[in-house]
């Protein structure tokens, strides 16, 4: 493979007394579905808010499309084509759905306060042009009706989707999605898994997959690290991850050597 | 009725005798065939913190004229007090506003209180040709041709009661002028300081803040400097805060206050016996208590009030110029309008104020140097007396008053 | 998450005025961003227009003046608007900036030859300037938004009041002192003396302010709906709704809030420059906690984040001493004097407002709108 | 030396009031996540109940002191219930507006009671003054600080230890959430009014017993105590306290040195010291000296 | 025993979200609810609990009967005393308040005895004694999600309302919560059980209903549901695993019971 997009060494992240992040290392290449697994508090999204620059961390290094970002803030990580959705919906409540597209093509509107003050000319142009690719994010997520709503009022699925959205307007070099289909059924969980694919296939943007439904991890992942308390356990292919040991242990807890077996042998 | 008066309608508002004045009789006249003079207050009557003394001068305003109607009114009219009186909170930005919801219907100003808020009607006024009575001594209203202010200013009032301390109680090194930084004080700072030098004292002035919890700085000055003569321009509370303060923590000394500082209930707080032993007060005329023909008058027509307070005085007495003018532009050419008390007004050599104050003491009719009041009296405490203090020196004008260069005045309100 | 003023932290979704409009269609992204994006806001637009050449000939002076002022201080509403509002940066310390804005103008306008420092310059000059330094002053305090959250802020931005009242007492060349007080800017324009009691060109000084207002507030809600319907308006937006989420996708956050601060302050300033030009004569007190809190009710009473919401707040707001007094005077007197039962009312009718419609006078604009929208069907 | 231990114990008593206020502001804060600018308002009339219930009834001033929290406290809940739990739910900032609405029509009543007199309570043994070590302070001043004492420490316990004071901090975090707990929001809310007006309450009353009295300008006092819940930190007990103790000792200080030592700060600067020293403890802890973080997390 | 019936719940006094739900919670069972996002599941469990008000909206219609008292007039802690008790959907901790106070306010209204029921909530879920002393809101989403369940139990209501409790969680966990309803249910607890993961719901549930739309369009027993075609195809997703999700080619179309 070639360079890698994003590459995080030896990241450290503790919290008072919590260590959130210890020994983190891992490469995501072009076009690479990578998904990070783990049971709840394994430091998942913390992860992705050590690549954000939400969370600094002690130590290591990242380094995204060729810059270290150790340190840098969120905003000037985003401008670097870093694009996230959140576990916990971090939508824009207040504003419509378009609006909320629209902030994610905030780094290439490209006009600054003196022109949104005049407005006609330069400004006007870009918001045309801008919200032009907006309605085609719209029409690839098929949330048509719901363009002029706020999004505080709108169904917990399909805010996950505008968020999804919202990531996908930022034309980002790296995705990440944090339990993309969390409180989603079955039906709608095959929608974002094939959002999830289009992406990858037609955009080609490389991601990195935070999700407990292992089913979906498994067939969409091209490489899987799974972790436990901070710490990766391992890293390869579903295939591989899902039969280590640790990793059965960090998901079923305190296993005997026969179960384990019993468990290896059902999975393969 | 006020909004909906605001519709710009001409016909019946503008009456044949001109802006303020009707044929018609006053709403509830006393006298029904006379007809009503309009006359306008712009006080400062529930959140502004002149409201405690405003309420009782525009009280006061209200009975001076219910008096001259019943004693059958001016030229033909009777005058209205009641029906314009608007509540500015001591703001000159709503001063104006009332002024210019009032200034059709109004003949002059029976009252309007506050210097900034004053001038911020002043060049109106002036366009309009409407005479006002303020409610203050400001020596720049000695300048202003259709302002009506009676008695000394606080300057020359200062000045007074500085000689007064130096000749009765002995003050030889130190004067201290604590005082709010506006009209008010800086006025009477300016008074004090003018004294002083002509006494020879040494002066220092502090400046200090309204509210009782901001007199710190003002009683550590006073332990500081250690004065013979503390000369106190500001409110009640503060000037009693400041001299319990100063008093509690050893100070001696003598304490002369404008009249403004002073109000009875002050007897009946902590600061009582220092009050007592210390405080005197320099004013423009005797207080609520005093014997003449005009204070019978006043005490007789507000014999309900609850509380007497020489707010209620000031009222009364800042009128009689104001009846004085009606008399006199009632006799002249085209009767009572607006122009003719105007000049009538800056014609007056005298007026009668029943005794409260000396006919004299009002005459525009010159140069202020030349015609300007500048005798007051002294009062003492004296919790037996209606509002707790009597006169204790007659009206008269120290050496300092009697000899000052009055060409401008004390204190320079914006020009 | 500052939720000072949105709605209390009990909802994952907000609530929302509900009625869904009726897709209305449209044939480009352009027409969708032009200002009256509907024929029903074209058609709102016209009638107001017209109504406002109007009225100057049907009131008197002295409700003019009342509507002119309250037309300047809408530019002042849009302004905190854009700060509290739209970045969600809750400022108690507006008073602050019309301050500035206002002796910045009295001083470059004033009379060269009156007791305090003027320099007679032309309103061209002394407007923009106004605006321009109460900006700078609301870049220096923008810089502590990015510390502060919510009532913090808001607490802190009032402190701003204070230090500026203090400053504004001290100085005295400039401000003429408590209780003295100084003239506003000159205000002559094109030649047109708007301050003059002669009539002008045939209107009377009512009415000259009146078109002076209405022309002021024309040009600032247009640069302040510029401001809210671009990218800018956006990110603020964004910067109050979710900071964190704003941050990662690209807004500077520093930069947001600062600038918030500055575009609020230099709407203030204007405000203030211009407002007390018309007042004439002014004093240090004015710019008080009061007119905070005052501009702070026409926001909340006209409708968070709406331009046209600020401007009927503002109105409201001029208009509701009148209101009272109108109301208090059927009130027979008994226990109250008219003027307490006024102020009593004053606090009442804010307070009402606030309690039987908390979305604003936009809302309830909104409601009829919706409303005739769907006439004759109700949905 | 001895002016300045004297203006510490001076101002040392002028921040017992001021944290009283704080409490006040703090407590409501604490339930409702509101900043209450009926606080002036409420101290005035609390300073007045207790005039009223010595002059009028003829009760001295301890029992007066008893009355008047008890009549503060009630037109607390009063103010909580007709103003305030309409508005449940609603975004905090209106909230504050009504509360501004409140503290109008409150002053205009008591301004129309008090009228142009300063309204005074009397203590017990009248402007006696201690002294020791060449310091000197007012009987008053001294039953103030032991007043406020006694009160802060009650507070205290009654959030250490009550579940109540649990549940109206998790009201103030979440209404809904509160209810689903079987939290009464409503009593939490009046709860906290009717603690906040019985502190302004029995700040009132002392105020009333000082100086010149209760006046129709006094109300302005409670406005200091904003600085010192800052300083504070908005939701904190102890904090209030040192707030309002570092604002009276601030403003003494600076009243009596300031002159002379910056002179070029401008006249009565000490009125506005509470601000510049709530700018600086915020440049260095943004949630005051012991407010709580707000959590946030993605 | 919970009844509905014929329930119509509005917002804002315009959006009709629930249009004549009827539903029985009979004494001792687990009853699941099911359907897709936005279906009004959560609205439904809000006018259960009395929660309706602080979301702008009210019952229009219908009734709602707690052991034959009706209660939708009741206000929520009125409700929450007569033993109804609910895990809100999302979460909702006390971000500012440690992981133990969380659970102290949890038991409010419980008589007694809080120690030990907050130390039951530790055993079943031990990351949370380990990080009792930490603030709430930092823990990890599927640490809160266990903190809100643990608070619902400190309460121990007669009948307890949840709303999606598994969501966000680790499957381990997923299990342990399955396991920790079924073991309260065993010792009396009445459960309503509003879930996505409609496998592990219908698992533990003796009955089923499914929304759609506002309306009630399935009621039957669980095992019937966790037959039945559409059910599997619409919220098992991928039937029994036997594609895999990167064969899926194009969107489903919605399969609706109305529409
Ligand atoms: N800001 C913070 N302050 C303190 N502790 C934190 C903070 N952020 C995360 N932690 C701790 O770090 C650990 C890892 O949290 P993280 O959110 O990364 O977990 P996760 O793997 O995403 O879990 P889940 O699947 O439950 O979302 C948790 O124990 C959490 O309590
Ligand atoms: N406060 C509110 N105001 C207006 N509409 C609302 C409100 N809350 C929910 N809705 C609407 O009511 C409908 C039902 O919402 P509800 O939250 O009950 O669905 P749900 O079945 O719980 O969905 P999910 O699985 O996403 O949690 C949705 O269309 C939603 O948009
Ligand atoms: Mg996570
Ligand atoms: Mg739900």
């Amino acid at each position: 493979m070639s360079e890698p997009v994003v590459s995080v060494r030896g990241v450290e992240l503790a919290f008072s007394g919590v260590k959130a992040l210890q020994g983190v290392d891992f490469d995501v290449f072009d076009n690479e579905l990578f998904a990070v697994i783990g049971p709840n508090g394994a430091g998942k999204t913390s992860i992705f808010n050590v690549l954000s620059g939400v969370y600094r961390p002690q130590q290591g290094s990242v380094e995204f499309a060729g810059t270290d970002i150790r340190g840098m803030r969120p905003h000037q990580i985003a401008n670097l084509g870093m694009a996230r959705t959140f576990q916990n919906i971090e939508l824009f409540e207040n504003l419509d759905v378009v609006d909320n597209l629209m902030l994610g093509r905030h780094a290439h509107l490209g006009y600054g306060w003196a022109a949104a003050v005049a407005w006609f000319g330069k400004a006007k142009r870009a918001e045309v042009a801008n919200r032009r690719r907006v309605e085609e994010i719209i029409d690839f997520l098929e949330i048509e009706g719901y363009r002029q709503l706020p999004v505080g009022m709108l169904p917990y699925g399909i805010q996950k989707r505008i968020e999804l959205g919202r990531a996908l307007a930022m034309e980002p070099k790296l995705l990440l999605l944090d339990e993309p289909v969390a409180g989603m059924n079955g039906e709608e969980t095959e929608d974002m898994a094939r959002f999830i694919l289009d992406i990858r296939n037609e955009l080609r943007i490389p991601m990195i997959l935070v999700e407990h439904d292992m089913g979906l991890v498994m067939d969409l992942a091209d490489r899987v690290m799974a972790m436990d308390f901070g710490k990766p356990v391992a890293t390869g292919t579903p295939h591989e991850v899902q039969s280590h040991p640790d990793v059965i242990r960090a998901y079923l807890g305190p296993v005997d050597e026969a179960t384990l077996a019993e468990v290896q042998g059902e999975l393969a | 009725a006020l909004v909906l008066t605001g519709c710009r309608s001409g016909g019946d508002e503008e009456s044949s005798a001109g802006p303020g004045i009707t044929e018609e009789a006053c709403p509830d006249a006393v006298n029904k065939d006379n007809g009503c003079i309009y006359l306008g207050v712009i006080s400062d009557l529930t959140k502004g913190p002149f409201a405690p003394l405003a309420v009782p001068i525009t009280e006061a305003q209200k009975a001076f004229w219910n008096k001259v109607n019943e004693d059958g009114g001016v030229g033909g009219y009777d005058v209205n007090i009641e029906k314009y009186i608007a509540d500015a909170e001591y703001n000159p930005e709503i001063h104006n506003k009332k002024y210019q919801e009032m200034r059709n219907d109004i003949l002059a100003l029976g009252q309007t209180l506050g210097s900034s808020q004053t001038l911020a009607i002043l060049e109106d006024m002036k366009a309009d040709n409407v005479i006002g009575v303020p409610a203050s001594w400001n020596s720049a209203w000695d300048f202003e041709d259709q302002i009506m202010q009676s008695g000394a200013s606080y300057c020359f009032e200062a000045m007074n009661g500085v000689d007064w301390a130096v000749q009765e109680r002995g003050v030889k090194q130190k004067v201290l002028a604590i005082h709010y930084p506006n009209d008010y004080g800086g006025d009477a700072a300016a008074g004090v300081e003018a004294a002083a030098k002509a006494n020879n004292l040494d002066f220092a002035s502090v400046e200090t803040a309204t509210g009782q919890d901001n007199q710190a700085g003002a009683v550590a000055a006073v332990l500081k400097q250690k004065p013979d003569l503390l000369y106190i321009t500001t409110g009640p509370a503060e000037m009693a805060t400041i001299l319990g303060g100063a008093a509690a923590q050893g100070w001696k000394g003598t304490v002369v206050g404008s009249s403004p500082t002073w109000n009875p209930a002050l007897l009946k707080t902590e600061a009582a016996p220092a009050l007592q032993a210390m405080y005197f007060q320099a004013g423009p005329w005797g207080p609520w208590g005093t014997d003449s023909p005009g204070h019978d008058a006043m005490r007789k027509a507000l014999a309900d009030v609850e509380s007497p307070s020489d707010g209620y005085t000031a009222g009364w007495v800042w009128e009689y110029p104001l009846l004085a003018a009606l008399k006199s532009a009632a006799d002249m050419d085209g009767g009572v309008t607006r122009e003719n008390v105007v000049k009538a007004a800056s014609e007056l050599e005298s007026v009668d104020y029943e005794g409260m104050l000396p006919d004299e003491s009002f005459n525009k009719n010159g140069e202020p140097n030349e015609v300007a009041w500048r005798q007051s009296v002294i009062s003492k405490v004296d919790p037996k007396a209606p509002t707790g203090v009597s006169i204790t020196k007659e009206m008269a004008a120290g050496p300092t008053a009697e000899g000052y260069d009055y060409t401008e005045p004390c204190f320079a309100l914006q020009g | 998450m500052t939720t000072l003023l949105r709605t209390t932290p009990s909802t994952r979704g907000r609530k929302s005025t509900g009625v869904r409009g009726r897709p209305l269609l449209r044939t480009s992204y352009d027409q969708d961003l032009t200002l009256a994006n509907t024929g029903a806001k074209r058609r709102g637009v016209v009638a107001l227009v017209i109504a406002s050449f109007v009225v100057p000939f049907l009131l008197t002076d002295d409700l003019l003046q009342v509507l002119a002022l309250g037309m300047i201080s809408a530019v002042g509403a849009i302004g905190l608007n854009l700060v509290t509002g739209y970045a969600g940066q809750v400022s108690l310390g507006h008073a602050f900036f019309i301050g500035v804005g206002a002796y910045t103008g009295a001083v470059l306008g004033g009379d060269p030859d009156g007791a305090m420092l003027g320099y007679g310059l032309p309103m061209w000059i002394w407007l923009p300037a106004a605006g321009v330094v109460a900006a700078v002053a609301g870049l220096i305090v923008g810089p502590l938004a990015v510390r502060l959250r919510g009532l913090y802020l808001a607490i802190v931005t009032l402190g701003l009041v204070f230090l500026g009242d203090h400053i504004f007492r001290e100085a005295r060349t400039i401000t003429g002192g408590p209780g003295v007080g100084r003239r506003g800017a000159e205000l002559e324009l094109f030649g047109i003396d708007f301050a003059s009691m002669e009539p002008i060109s045939g209107l009377t000084r009512g009415q000259a302010q009146f078109f002076l207002a209405l022309a002021f507030l024309i040009v600032f809600a247009i640069l302040g709906r510029n401001i809210a319907r671009s990218g800018v308006g956006r990110a603020f937006g964004a910067v109050r709704d979710r900071d964190v989420a704003a941050a990662v996708i690209g807004v500077d956050l520093t930069k947001y809030k600062v600038m918030a601060f500055a575009m609020s302050s230099f709407f203030a300033g204007v405000t203030g420059a211009l407002y007390y030009a018309v007042i004439g004569v002014f004093e240090p007190g004015a710019f008080s906690l009061l007119l905070s809190i005052q501009y702070l009710a026409m926001v909340l009473i006209g409708g968070v984040a709406t331009i046209s919401g600020s401007i009927m707040g503002a109105l409201f707001i001029a208009l509701l001493p009148r209101i009272s007094q109108f109301i208090a005077h059927y009130v027979p007197e008994g226990l109250l004097t008219v003027f307490q039962l006024e102020a009593i009312l004053y606090g009442l009718l804010i307070m009402g407002f606030l309690i039987f419609e908390p979305r604003g006078l936009f809302g309830i604009w909104t409601r009829i709108r919706n409303y005739w929208k769907g006439w004759p069907f109700s949905y | 030396m001895t002016t300045f231990l004297q203006s510490v114990l001076n101002g040392f008593a002028q921040g017992s009031i001021y944290a009283l206020l704080a409490l006040g502001y703090v407590m409501i804060y604490k339930a409702t996540h509101v900043i209450s600018f009926a606080q002036p308002a409420l101290m005035v009339c609390g300073g007045l109940f207790a005039y009223h219930a010595t002059s009028e009834w003829g009760m001295s001033f301890w029992p007066a002191l008893i009355v008047a929290v008890l009549l503060g406290a009630l037109l607390g809940m009063l103010v909580e219930r007709l103003a305030l739990r309409p508005m449940v739910g609603k975004p905090v900032f209106t909230l504050a507006i009504i509360t501004i609405g409140v503290d109008i029509v409150l002053r205009i009543l008591a301004n129309r009671y008090m009228g142009p007199d300063p309204r005074s309570v009397p203590y017990p043994s009248g402007s006696q003054r201690l002294e020791f070590w060449g310091l000197s302070i007012s009987q008053q001043r001294l039953g103030l600080i032991v007043v406020t004492a006694v009160t802060v420490a009650a507070l205290a316990l009654f959030f250490r230890y009550a579940k109540t004071g649990l549940a109206m901090r998790a009201t103030a975090l979440n209404q809904e959430t509160a209810l689903a707990q079987g939290i009464r929001v409503g009593t939490m809310f009046a709860l906290a009014w009717a603690i906040a007006g019985g502190l302004a309450a029995i700040a009132g009353t002392f105020v009333a017993a000082t100086g010149a009295g209760m006046e129709q300008n006094t109300w302005i006092i409670a406005l200091k105590a904003l600085p010192a819940i800052i300083i504070g930190g908005l939701d904190s007990i102890p904090g209030a306290v040192i707030g309002g103790l570092a604002v009276g000792l601030v403003e003494s200080i600076t009243a009596v040195f300031q002159p002379d030592v910056a002179p070029w700060l401008g006249n009565n600067f000490a009125l506005v010291a509470p601000y510049a020293l709530m700018f600086l403890v915020l440049l260095v802890k943004p949630y005051g000296l012991f407010g709580t973080k707000e959590v946030e997390r993605v | 025993m919970l009844t509905v019936k014929n329930l119509e719940v509005v917002y804002n006094d315009v959006i009709l979200v629930l249009r004549g739900v009827s539903l029985t919670v009979p004494e001792g069972q687990i009853v699941a609810l099911l359907g897709a996002n936005g279906a009004g599941k959560t609205t439904l469990l809000r006018a259960l609990s009395g929660l309706l008000d602080i979301h702008d909206g009210a019952i229009t219609k219908g009734e709602v009967r707690l052991r034959d008292t009706p209660i939708q007039g009741y206000d929520a802690p009125k409700i929450v005393a007569a033993g109804l008790g609910q895990v809100l959907e999302g979460r909702r901790v006390f971000s500012e308040f440690t992981v133990e106070e969380n659970l102290r306010v949890g038991g409010h209204t419980r008589r007694g005895g809080l120690a030990e029921g907050i130390e039951e909530v530790y055993e079943l879920f031990p990351v949370l004694k380990e990080r009792r002393k930490n603030t709430a809101g930092y823990l990890s989403g599927g640490e809160q999600q266990m903190l809100a369940m643990g608070r619902a139990l400190v309460a121990q209501p007669e009948i307890l309302l949840l709303d999606e409790p598994s969501l966000g969680l680790a499957p381990r966990i997923v299990g342990q919560i399955k396991d920790i309803i079924v073991q309260i249910n065993e010792r009396g607890t009445t459960v309503l059980l509003v879930e996505q993961n409609a496998t592990m719901a219908l698992s533990i549930a003796q009955h089923g209903y499914v929304m759609e739309h506002g309306k009630i369009v399935m009621d039957r027993p669980a095992a019937e549901l966790l037959d039945d075609e559409d059910i599997r195809d619409f919220y098992l997703g991928r039937g029994d695993l036997a594609t895999s999700y990167r064969d899926i080619k194009h969107y489903k179309r919605r399969k609706r019971w109305l529409s």
